[in-house]
């Protein structure tokens, strides 16, 4: 049985795992760069070890450096959460070699479902639809036309090894064609080290959505329904939901079997996630499938009243999954936004720094995940997203009820945040009807992009009011009353005894 | 104490009138205000008026304690409070606008991942002068007009601040 | 339809209803006493007026300053929460004479409830059981001792206005029997200026189990199961849970129905709550009814997934129940655990003052209902539960690990709270048994109250060292840098670049 | 600079030995400690020791500047600097333990809603001499010996202070 677990992870997801790891009675290390050491993770952690500079690539990318780490504390399994060197077999292998668990699938599965050509193959052997497209490298210009043909245009020609956009390319006729596969050839060697390209039928107005998979070293394999991830910028998510608006409970049944088979299909063993194209015909193709825990797994936890990252340790310790198929049935709704330390009205430019002062909502039906306070200082070297913002209701309705809620309760001061945009995604009447695909942001940029409506001059003039204040208060206030904690409590109040009238 | 304060393009004038309490008479230009004000959290002022409950959340400019990003529930206001001091340095001020463009800076920290000119350099308008990468992002920084490198202020590797002058121009 | 509501209350139920309003679209004004000018429920609500001086008796209490609120900013309902007002029928009756809606039962319901005698009388028309014993006021000896043994001794004698255990005495024979009416009988009068009091069969390790009630205005009466709030200090509630681990399906069958005539006994419309004592044998009788929200509502929220203040308000607004009783089903496990600024250690004195510091639990399956921030002074005039902190998890076990993470995670300075008394109960064997009744707390209140073990010396050494650090920091800081906020951010880092290291 | 720290009964000599950032050579009596110590939160210190990671949030007394309260996760311990300065006062500080009992505290806020008894009045052990309430909750506070009222320094109605002295005895 596990006892100690390393996280190889930083900000909220590490507190994530920590969390159940607490719950579970599992000690937990952090690991951290040079820039973490005030971040909330290591202070979380019964133990920390410093893993190198403040870059990724000198750290938390570093695979002896993590591996050194459960050796000095004596770690004896490894959660890898997102991101980082959450998908990468080498320390999955490394960690076999080493006899130290490794929380995910087997490196076979990793490296089945890692480069995307062998992942067509595969989901093709195994039954389950892809889009469209070839399954071979691009070598020659014949080959890439007679493709083509068959396939119809427009097409997509994409990286084996690619991922956020990169190695892309859109072709609409035949005279485009080779110079595109060329070109994509070229970016795809710059950015992967790796020139295999592939070609694919271009899906109109597509759906993202997604499979959460759990399997247990006994073969049994489930799955815990959809999560609609069609929100997006830049191919990034930022709002998922769960059910999704699209869904049937026909299409759920052969979507989740197609998830299930899938998996099985690379001995999957643990959380995964099978990711699906959905066009408007409720057509559904296979896109690729992500070997660990998503950043939008809370959805799927809160319609289902399961702990992903606790059946993940279970799973790892060689228990069987408590729970059957049919056991698994949504209740309610789930909405999950992705808060980001960026400027929206600026191209989305982060905007890391120094938070002021942060207050989270609270109360009924939310669920907050994140790792920044008082104080913190944001580094520039990691992912802008601080925070997951959740919440269930009764019904969607009532869940966008609630997202604005506590969209509007959400304060975050000192630095540039996604809150307003993420509110007004809650007003645009094609996310309130859960008709939107990949393309809404896009469609919507402008309304979404509108500067916020002009103040009103009463609103103006309290925040005068409120400056003027804080403006001669600081001007009467010749010695600061600093605390114990360096805060000078209840100044207001101060204010007021001076002025000889005294509060009760 | 009259004093007058500039919140976008507006100026405003305002004087305390009285103040029993948290119980405040106020007056801004031409208009009177009874309001009961009260400081919350930190930085966060609750304002009572007419029993409307206004929120206002304030951060103090780093650089420049007169100046604050006021927050309410829906937007935030830039304010600057020009009390007689302030007033006399803004007449002695030489006018400081950028008439074209003398520097580049960014307005986020971050690190140079790029500097593809030289001092000395003569660059087109639309040429890139630097590149500065933060949150797995990187932002390139262009000249709007015909114009000469005087200056490079940091190197490549370089952390930068926020709105720090990186390069200048002539 | 209701527009604005007034929240004829303070605290963290305050702040609970209004987001439920804020969801709905629903404005809200906010009352408030003197006293309460900086609480969090006066800034969250879009409106506040201010009723009256610090003490309860002088402004929340006061019937006419509630309607004169309402009238001031138009609010056309009041919600009175729990406590206050809230099963006072003569601010029930005012707003109607006022055309104010008023979110809970009609008058004739709560003086039927009000009532201890009344309402024994009108269970026992409805058939639904109660404690043996008289259902008239104790007038005479002889009618007294006659009845007494018919019941059988102990007997317990209660006033029939009582609460809170005043006018209450427990006899175990005749001999003492006269002495006990009497004496109850002229506390009962001073209390509650009413000197009726009855007779009742005393139960031995009773449980006390209640059952939430939701009626429309078109007869529709259902129970949304139970919550066991057998662990009590004082007569008062301190952890509720849901489901009772003493419960069994036939018996929540029963006890629910049982629960469903006692509303419709009276008329019941709105949110309501049956208490049953159930002693070891599983039989139940009837305690009381309470005509409002409890504070333990939460429990329920957690495992049906449904917003009881919206069900309230659509019901005021004269919407049918959206829910049968076949739909009502629990899915998982809830604790609720009252967070008060109290002294254990010191016979459970309040202990009001300034919050240094909160950091309230986040992440999965936690929900904080709370009104308190850094600074904040807690008045000495109100309740000291400052705080409802509520877990829900797949199973019982699985929630009281979760209920001891998120008690670790709470941290509160300044004052002192019963976080560490409530840390202790989620180890007592008999707790995670689920074998307990309401002497839970009197039986294990030495193991409870035992000072905490000694500190390591090495945990000593690292305290000396925070110390030591925090002295020589503010020695060193001769102009302490005050921000904006009137904080010093980052003064560690300061301190460090003022020795020449530069942290990245 | 070498200082004396009180904690409970202990009494710690600490001395520290050298600084590099947030890396801390410190002596402690006769065990040398290497940390990494850092404020994350106000008041909340992260010390890192041999991996292990410790948190502790400080509160100072609102009395006196030299007294915290330190709070583990599990435990809140009292601690006391003891530099020269304090060590000096407290060398001519007078014996002031309360012989018997001198005097009548309340430890809490809150109001004063009874006074049984007045200036003068000879007391028996055990009797009460003032009521106050907090939060729903009376206290009686009583002599512990014979005694006699010599001063009541507040009325009914009163709202007190923490460890304000409400009676004096003699």
């Amino acid at each position: 049985m596990i006892k100690k677990i390393l996280i190889a992870n930083r900000g909220e997801i590490a507190m994530r795992i920590m969390r159940s790891c607490r719950e579970m009675g599992i000690k937990t290390v952090a690991v951290f760069s040079e820039a973490d050491r005030t971040s909330k993770h290591v202070s979380f952690a019964d133990e920390a070890v410093c893993i190198g500079p403040a870059p990724s690539k000198e750290s938390y990318l570093i695979i002896d450096n993590i591996i050194e780490a459960c050796k000095i504390t004596g770690a004896d399994a490894i959660h890898p959460g997102y991101g980082f060197l959450s998908e990468n077999a080498s320390l999955a292998s490394k960690c076999q070699k080493e006899k130290i668990i490794f929380i995910g699938p087997k490196p076979y599965a990793m490296c089945k479902m890692g480069d995307k050509i062998t992942a067509r193959q595969t989901m093709i052997a195994a039954g389950v639809p892809v889009v469209p497209g070839t399954k071979e490298n691009l070598t020659t210009k014949e080959q890439a036309e007679a493709a083509a043909k068959k396939i119809g245009f427009p097409i997509m020609v994409k990286a084996s090894s690619g991922g956020g956009g990169k190695g892309m390319r859109l072709v609409k006729n035949t005279k485009e064609l080779w110079d595109a596969v060329l070109a994509a050839k070229s970016e795809a060697l710059s950015s992967f080290g790796d020139d295999a390209v592939y070609m694919e039928k271009y899906i109109k107005s597509p759906h993202h959505i997604e499979f959460q998979i759990l399997a247990d070293k006994f073969g049994n394999t489930i799955h815990l329904c959809e999560r609609e991830c069609s929100v997006q910028r830049r191919h990034q998510k930022i709002i998922e939901e769960t059910p999704s608006p699209l869904m049937t409970p026909e299409l759920r049944e052969v979507m989740g079997l197609a998830a299930i088979n899938a998996a099985k299909s690379v001995k999957y063993v643990g959380a995964g996630t099978v990711e699906f194209l959905v066009d408007d015909n409720l057509n559904y193709y296979f896109l690729e499938m992500n070997t660990r825990l998503q950043v939008e797994h809370p959805i799927t936890e809160k319609v289902l009243g399961i702990d992903l990252v606790k059946e993940q340790i279970n799973i790892a310790n060689g228990k069987k999954l408590p729970f059957k198929q049919s056991d698994i049935v949504q209740r309610g709704h789930a909405i999950e936004c992705r808060i980001c330390a960026e400027d929206a009205y600026n191209d989305f430019m982060p905007s890391p720094g120094i938070i002021k002062h942060v207050s989270e909502p609270k109360g009924i039906g939310v669920r907050v995940d994140s790792y920044v306070y008082d104080g913190y200082e944001i580094p520039i070297y990691y992912d802008p997203m601080i925070a997951k913002l959740v919440v269930r209701a009764a019904s969607r309705k009532y869940a966008i009820e609630r997202m604005k809620r506590v969209l509007y309760e959400y304060r975050i001061s000192g630095i540039k945040t996604n809150i307003g945009f993420l509110r007004k995604i809650m007003d645009i009447p094609d996310f309130v009807k859960g008709k939107y695909d990949t393309h809404f942001i896009e469609k919507h940029i402008d309304t979404l992009l509108k500067p916020p409506r002009a103040t009103k001059t009463l609103t103006e003039d309290m925040a005068i009011i409120a400056a003027y204040f804080d403006y001669i208060m600081n001007l009467e206030e010749n010695t600061p009353k600093t605390s114990a904690e360096g805060r000078a409590i209840n100044r207001w109040k101060e204010f007021g005894k001076r002025k000889g009238v005294l509060r009760i | 104490m009259a004093i007058e304060i500039h919140i976008g393009e507006r100026v405003a004038n305002v004087e305390l009138l009285s103040i029993d309490g948290n119980k405040v008479q106020i007056q801004i230009d031409d208009k009177t205000y009874d309001v009961d004000i009260s400081m919350i959290e930190h930085g966060v002022y609750s304002i009572l008026h007419q029993n409307k409950s206004y929120n206002m959340e304030l951060v103090k400019s780093s650089d420049d304690s007169k100046k604050y990003d006021v927050s309410t529930l829906y937007n935030t206001m830039g304010i600057e409070i020009v009390d007689v001091h302030r007033k006399y340095m803004k007449s002695r001020q030489k006018d400081d606008i950028d008439e074209g463009q003398e520097k580049i800076f960014t307005p986020m920290p971050g690190k140079v991942v790029k500097i593809p000119v030289k001092k000395g350099d003569k660059l087109e308008p639309g040429q890139t002068v630097i590149v500065v990468e933060a949150m797995k992002m990187q932002s390139e920084y262009k000249v709007k007009r015909e114009c000469k490198i005087k200056d490079i202020l940091v190197n490549e590797g370089d952390t930068v601040e926020g709105n720090q002058t990186l390069v200048v121009l002539e």
